[in-house]
């Protein structure tokens, strides 16, 4: 589904990102891990388009998607979310996530502004998409709620929501872990495999690495932006490679 | 050409003055100071109404420009630009409020000071000869001691523990308070800084040029000319600016048809920010 | 006791019948002495605001003086002239609403707006109403027919030029000329007018295109260009109060020797204190309030002026010209005061006195020759010299009819 | 009409119409009913009034336009700028030309809709500061452009003396009379007419998905991009609405003043249309309206302090930021929002 292969990227005389090749199949669960400042945000700025590789492809069911931009990416079907709790803060719940439908929408501007017919169908089946999405995500309780006024895990929550209502067939997960507690992340994780189970690939990047190791089915490591390490997280709890690599970091990291 | 290179030289340095006193404040508080023009036009006045009408020296009057209007950007901090930016919703909003203290401003010097243009008397008279140019003695004095302004400031700024914990909440106000550095003083004291140095530019140019109530608005937009050309927030940036402008401004007259001079500055200026959109030297900011 | 009570009441008793009095005194001043409204309309804030400002003032100081004499007689009534002012922040919209403004408060006579397109503005307002105005603004249009309403209220920089440059040529034996003015409309249409006339003249004129920003400090760059061209005489055409003494000084720092004018009024001791001995030679047209030509009356208005506002500015002694005129033309024409048609009817025909000069002279309406009908005031060309903070007269001309 | 058709609507309808107690629709009802019926019945014999109401809704028509590009999160500086190339494309089309001012109107607009998306297309991808001043920039420009170009603009001489608006007619019915010499209504009906409309469609889009999508942009660009949206695209859409506005309103002007000069629009203006979307409140379409009202009759009220009025006006205006910094109707929300609490308790 993914094929990503010797993606570089160099920042002045820094390289973030070197030679990362890896491919993705349909319906798994795939986690890229790594040490902090090891390059794995920037590649998945670089597979969404947020940035330009310096040399490398990333093709998407066969198509080339090298640098096609952002807002193309998505449209062809892989949607990110973000680090921390990026949000539209002025809106409620819903409306973020109707907003998710956007681009899916056929109508034109002009109708859209002036309610055409199709207009209103589009925006009758965002509801609907919104309401199954928020159902899925069990917020429904929350659609009026505004994002300003979110808990953290409920925000970090929407964020996957309003992924989700663009209806990718790939969704990139930065770090979705970071900052919740055991329980939610233990809800999260099985948040992922719901996620899965409705037909949508998810990729991760993430630091927790108890919730890596149980939601993974397999594991890409990097370090210093090179792929060191690639398997299941069997493989990759034994392998030396990986816990030389995070020996210099905290070693509860690893989860051993 | 001699002549037009050191008209750009003595533009470009009282340019330069202009443009640091924004850039201060902006880079310590993200405020555009529309009224940066206006403080300008004060300082001048204040120097005229010391060395003219009370007959003091103009070097007294040009330390009091500092004082008073550093003064009255301590109380513009404290009484207006921070009571708001607690409360806003919108950064913008304190634009807003600097373009109302600029038209407040303006017309209260109006009522006070008088429609007529004040000058004071030349600080030194004589004119050098330079390579078939000619520079008056008062101007020499006046950009070197401009020159002189600029290097203390950045020595002030670089090198002293005040100066270092300015350039410290520029880059990172929360991390500057967890240094139990008292923000509140500092910033207030910022802000005294930036329109002191504008009311030190408009005191020291009255020397050579004129002052009268309406000419800060034009002051305020070269202003950010400059500092958009350099970068905004960034010291040196707006050093830069300001030469790069007084370069533009005296060789565009000295070429072009005088109409079509600022013309082509503000489309080269928007032509550049398109390509450079941080100017020369400036970080993102948005 | 009882006795101061008595006093006290009686007291009391004096005090109200005085009041009383004086109420009644007011009332009957009042029935004797109605109130003419003249307006000033014209930028008072903003960079141009000493234009408007200026304007305003004149016209309420001599108002002022009026009132004081008793009120001025007009047909068999005495009015006191109350003078309303508004800004119109140098904006056309501000113009237009200020105009109706004043209209709305019954006011036929409006002296501004100040500039060319402030004064086409409210144009449409006064050609709707019948309203008189007296604008300090060169656009032909405003006077010539079809438009009808628009009195121009002093010389026009076209009219002047050619007076100052012929002197020029016949006294100081001047061959080239340049001008230089701001990159603004109004500026601009004089210098364009301004080169014209000099061409006519068979002045070789060498610079012509070189303009200024509004708010310029340093006008070393544009004026390198300018004395490069080695003019006898530089034309600082239109230009605003706030640069002349700087652009003076500038040219004179970089060696111009040459003579200087504008043709627009200034005030003598702005200038000097920024430019110093530099300004002294520099030719200004316009004021009436040169000490050499100046009457007591003027004098006078002086006196009142600085006491009312501070400092004097010479150009009051221009603006002055308009209040005067309009109401020495409505004691002429006392149905003129509700009937704007019998005050234009007047125009050709009125012969006033000038109390500003010390000659005297005919106060009148002039412009038959520039714009086809009685469309201005003739206001004396009084070409004069700065000299030391004051003005020292080259000489007095006069307006064409 | 099933009530499916009406959810979409209040899914993106803003938050404040749930809350405030008037409806939208009878809100701008009882704009249309003041303007139209209550100021001439009141004040219709008085030029200055309806002179101020005249300009006041025009301006806040051009101010809809700043009003939607702080939608999208940028500080624009340029209105007036566009302004005036709208005055200019009138002035030249109906004196060169002889071209309908009906035909003009729109067409003045559109001029300046499409050279706001070239200049805007590169311009737009800044931000803050930067963009606030590249428009002031382009203010600028635009007053030095037309002084530059004699041949076209006839330069510092300004056109003048415009002809009135003729009649507008359709296969021989008159949909509009000539307008005539020193009439004040029709200029006045047809602000407010301008004024409708404006703030109609301003509704109409704020409340539709792509209102939605220009609030999401000043939010977070990113996320926007992310969705799928082409950020790009609809910066450039509400820029060039925001032009039209601006050009639509200048053209206004021409034909109310009869004359354009390259100072007719200034920066003074782009600031004032700023200030007007900021004192009404950013967050709500009706605001730069309420703003231009509270404004402009606030200066028009303090004219008796003569040579103080300025002062006082700019005083005021300070004292209205620091009480009010998120505008008038913010403050008339939450207290309908206690009203609200209190009565439900």
């Amino acid at each position: 589904m993914l094929e990503v292969s010797g993606l570089t990227k160099v920042f002045g005389g820094l390289t973030a990102v070197k030679d990362l090749t890896f491919t993705l199949q349909r319906g798994e669960i795939l986690s890229i891990i790594g040490p902090n400042g090891a390059g794995k945000s920037t590649c998945f700025k670089l597979i969404s388009s947020f940035m330009v590789p310096t040399s490398g492809t990333v093709r998407f069911n066969g198509q080339d998607i090298t640098g096609i931009g952002p807002h193309a990416v998505a449209r062809k079907g892989i949607v990110r979310t973000f680090q921390e709790n990026t949000a539209f803060q002025d809106m409620t719940v819903r409306e973020a996530v109707l907003l998710g439908y956007q681009k899916d929408c056929k109508a034109s501007l002009a109708g859209m502004i002036l309610r055409s017919p199709q207009a209103r169908r589009d925006d009758r089946e965002a509801g609907a998409h919104a309401d199954r999405v928020l159902d899925l995500l069990g917020m429904s309780s929350h659609a009026g709620t505004l994002a300003a006024g979110l808990p953290h895990g409920l925000l970090r929550n929407l964020g996957i929501a309003v992924a989700l209502a663009a209806r990718p067939q790939l969704i990139l997960l930065d770090e979705p872990f970071a900052g919740l507690n055991s329980d939610e992340t233990k809800r999260g994780v099985e948040l992922i495999r719901k996620i899965r189970d409705e037909g949508i690939t998810p990729i991760l990047v993430e630091h927790d690495m108890a919730a890596v190791m149980s939601v993974s089915e397999r594991i890409v490591v990097v370090n210093f932006g090179s792929k060191i390490a690639e398997g299941t997280p069997a493989e990759i709890q034994r392998n030396d490679k990986v816990i030389e690599a995070y020996l210099g970091s905290e070693d509860e990291e690893i989860g051993l | 050409m001699t002549q037009v290179l050191l008209n750009a030289l003595v533009v470009g340095t009282t340019y330069a003055l202009i443009a640091l006193g924004i850039t201060i404040i902006f880079s310590i508080m993200k405020v555009v100071n529309f009224a940066h023009g206006q403080l300008y036009m004060i300082g001048g006045f204040v120097v005229y109404y010391f060395n003219v009408v009370f007959g003091l020296p103009f070097w007294f009057g040009l330390l009091m420009s500092f004082v008073i209007v550093g003064a009255l950007g301590i109380a513009m901090e404290l009484f207006l630009f921070r009571p708001v930016m607690l409360r806003v919703k919108r950064e913008e909003v304190t634009m807003l409020l600097a373009m109302g203290t600029a038209v407040f401003l303006e017309s209260l010097a109006l009522i006070v000071f008088g429609e007529k243009q004040r000058g004071v008397p030349p600080i030194a008279t004589g004119i050098v000869e330079l390579f078939g140019a000619r520079l008056p003695t008062g101007r020499v004095v006046v950009i070197v001691v401009a020159a002189l302004l600029i290097v203390a400031l950045m020595l002030f700024i670089g090198y002293t523990k005040t100066g270092r914990a300015l350039r410290a909440m520029a880059q990172d106000r929360d991390a500057t308070a967890l240094q139990g550095v008292n923000l509140k003083w500092l910033s207030a004291m910022g802000f005294g800084l930036g329109t002191g140095l504008a009311g030190l530019a408009g005191g020291l140019l009255v020397a050579i040029f004129a002052v009268h109530t309406g000419a800060g608005t034009a002051v305020s937009i070269k202003a950010f000319l400059m500092i958009m050309i350099g970068g905004a927030g960034v010291l040196s940036g707006a050093i830069l600016g300001g030469f790069v402008l007084g370069v533009l401004e005296s060789v565009g007259y000295a070429l072009l048809p005088g109409s079509m001079t600022f013309l082509i500055i503000f489309l080269i200026v928007i032509g550049f920010l398109i390509v450079r959109p941080h100017g020369i030297m400036g970080k993102p900011w948005g | 006791m009882k006795s101061s009570g008595i006093k006290v009441t009686l007291l009391v008793r004096a005090l109200a019948l005085a009041t009383t009095a004086g109420t009644f005194a007011l009332i009957s001043l009042a029935q004797a002495n109605e109130t003419l409204k003249i307006g000033a309309l014209g930028v008072m804030s903003g960079p141009f605001a000493g234009w408007g400002g200026v304007m305003c003032q004149t016209s309420k100081t001599r108002a002022a003086m009026w009132n004081d004499d008793g009120g001025v007689a007009i047909g068999d009534k005495t009015y006191n002239i109350e003078v309303v002012c508004v800004d119109d922040k140098g904006d056309p919209k501000g113009a237009q609403t200020g105009a109706e403004k004043l209209v709305s408060e019954g006011i036929k006579y409006i002296q501004g707006p100040n500039t060319d397109s402030t004064a086409e503005s409210a144009k449409a307002v006064m050609e709707a109403n019948g309203t008189i105005n007296m604008p300090y603004a060169f656009s032909k249009s405003l006077y010539k027919a079809p438009a009808s309403q628009s009195i121009l209220g002093m010389v026009a920089s076209y009219q002047v030029g050619p007076v100052i440059y012929k002197w020029l040529m016949d006294n100081k034996g001047i061959k080239k000329i340049a001008f230089v003015c701001e990159n603004n409309a109004d500026p601009l249409n004089q210098r364009n007018e301004g080169t014209a006339a000099a061409k006519t003249l068979g002045l070789e004129v060498v610079s012509d295109q070189e303009t200024y920003e509004s708010g310029t400090t340093d006008f070393f760059p544009v004026l390198t260009k300018v004395i490069g061209t080695s003019p006898d005489h530089i034309v600082l055409s239109g230009v605003n109060p706030s640069d002349v003494g700087p652009l003076i000084k500038a040219a004179r720092e970089l060696g111009f020797t040459g003579t200087m004018s504008t043709e627009t009024g200034q005030d003598p001791r702005a200038i000097f204190e920024v430019a110093g001995e530099a300004a002294n030679g520099f030719i200004v047209a316009g004021g009436a309030s040169t000490e050499a030509i100046r009457s007591d009356f003027m004098v006078k208005f002086i006196e009142r002026y600085t006491k009312d506002w501070g400092e004097w500015n010479d150009v009051a002694g221009l603006y002055v010209y308009g209040p005067e005129i309009i109401v020495q033309t409505l004691q002429s024409t006392p149905k003129a005061l509700d009937d704007t048609e019998a005050f234009k009817a007047a125009l050709d025909s009125f012969v006033g006195k000038n109390p500003f000069l010390k000659e005297g002279g005919e106060l009148k309406y002039v412009g038959r020759q520039d714009y086809g009908q009685s469309r201005q005031v003739s206001v004396p060309i009084v070409v004069q010299a700065v000299k030391d903070g004051a003005y020292e007269p080259l000489f007095v001309g006069k307006l064409p009819d | 009409m099933n009530t499916q058709d009406t959810i979409p609507m209040s899914g993106f309808a803003m938050p404040q119409s749930a809350a405030s107690p008037l409806k939208p629709l009878g809100l701008g009802l009882l704009v249309a009913i003041a303007y139209f019926i209550g100021v001439p019945l009141l004040f219709g014999g008085n030029g200055y009034v309806l002179n101020v109401t005249t300009t006041m809704a025009v301006v806040s028509f051009i101010s809809f336009g700043v009003w939607l590009t702080f939608a999208i999160g940028r500080i624009n500086l340029a209105q007036a700028g566009f302004a005036l190339i709208g005055s200019y494309v009138t002035a030249i089309l109906v004196s060169r030309f002889g071209v309908s001012f009906w035909l003009c109107l729109p067409l003045s607009g559109l001029v300046a809709a499409i050279i706001g998306g070239l200049i805007g297309w590169p311009v737009l991808r800044l931000k803050g500061v930067y963009f606030a001043m590249i428009t002031l920039c382009i203010t600028e420009a635009c007053r030095l452009t037309a002084l530059s170009f004699p041949a076209v603009t006839r330069g510092a001489q300004g056109i003048v003396d415009l002809p009135l608006p003729g009649e507008l007619s359709l296969f021989g019915l008159t949909l509009i009379p000539a307008f005539e010499k020193g009439a004040r209504l029709p200029f006045f009906y047809l602000a407010g007419s301008l004024l409708m409309l404006g703030l109609w469609f301003m509704w109409l889009l704020d409340t539709s998905r792509v209102g939605a999508v220009f609030r999401s942009l000043r939010q977070n660009e990113d996320l926007a991009v992310s969705l799928g949206i082409n950020i790009a695209k609809y910066r450039v859409v509400a820029f060039m609405v925001s032009c039209f506005y601006a050009g639509v309103g200048g053209a206004f002007f021409a034909a109310l003043q009869q004359n354009v000069y390259p100072t007719s629009f200034q920066v003074i203006d782009s600031v004032y249309f700023m200030v007007y979307c900021f004192v009404g409140g950013l967050e709500f379409v009706i605001g730069p309206l309420v703003g231009a009202l509270v404004m402009m009759v606030s200066f028009e009220l303090l004219h008796e302090l003569q040579r103080y009025q300025t002062v006082i006006f700019s005083g005021l205006m300070i004292l209205c930021i620091l009480l009010m910094p998120n505008g008038i109707l913010s403050v008339l929300k939450a207290r309908a929002a206690r009203a609200k609490e209190a009565s439900d308790a």
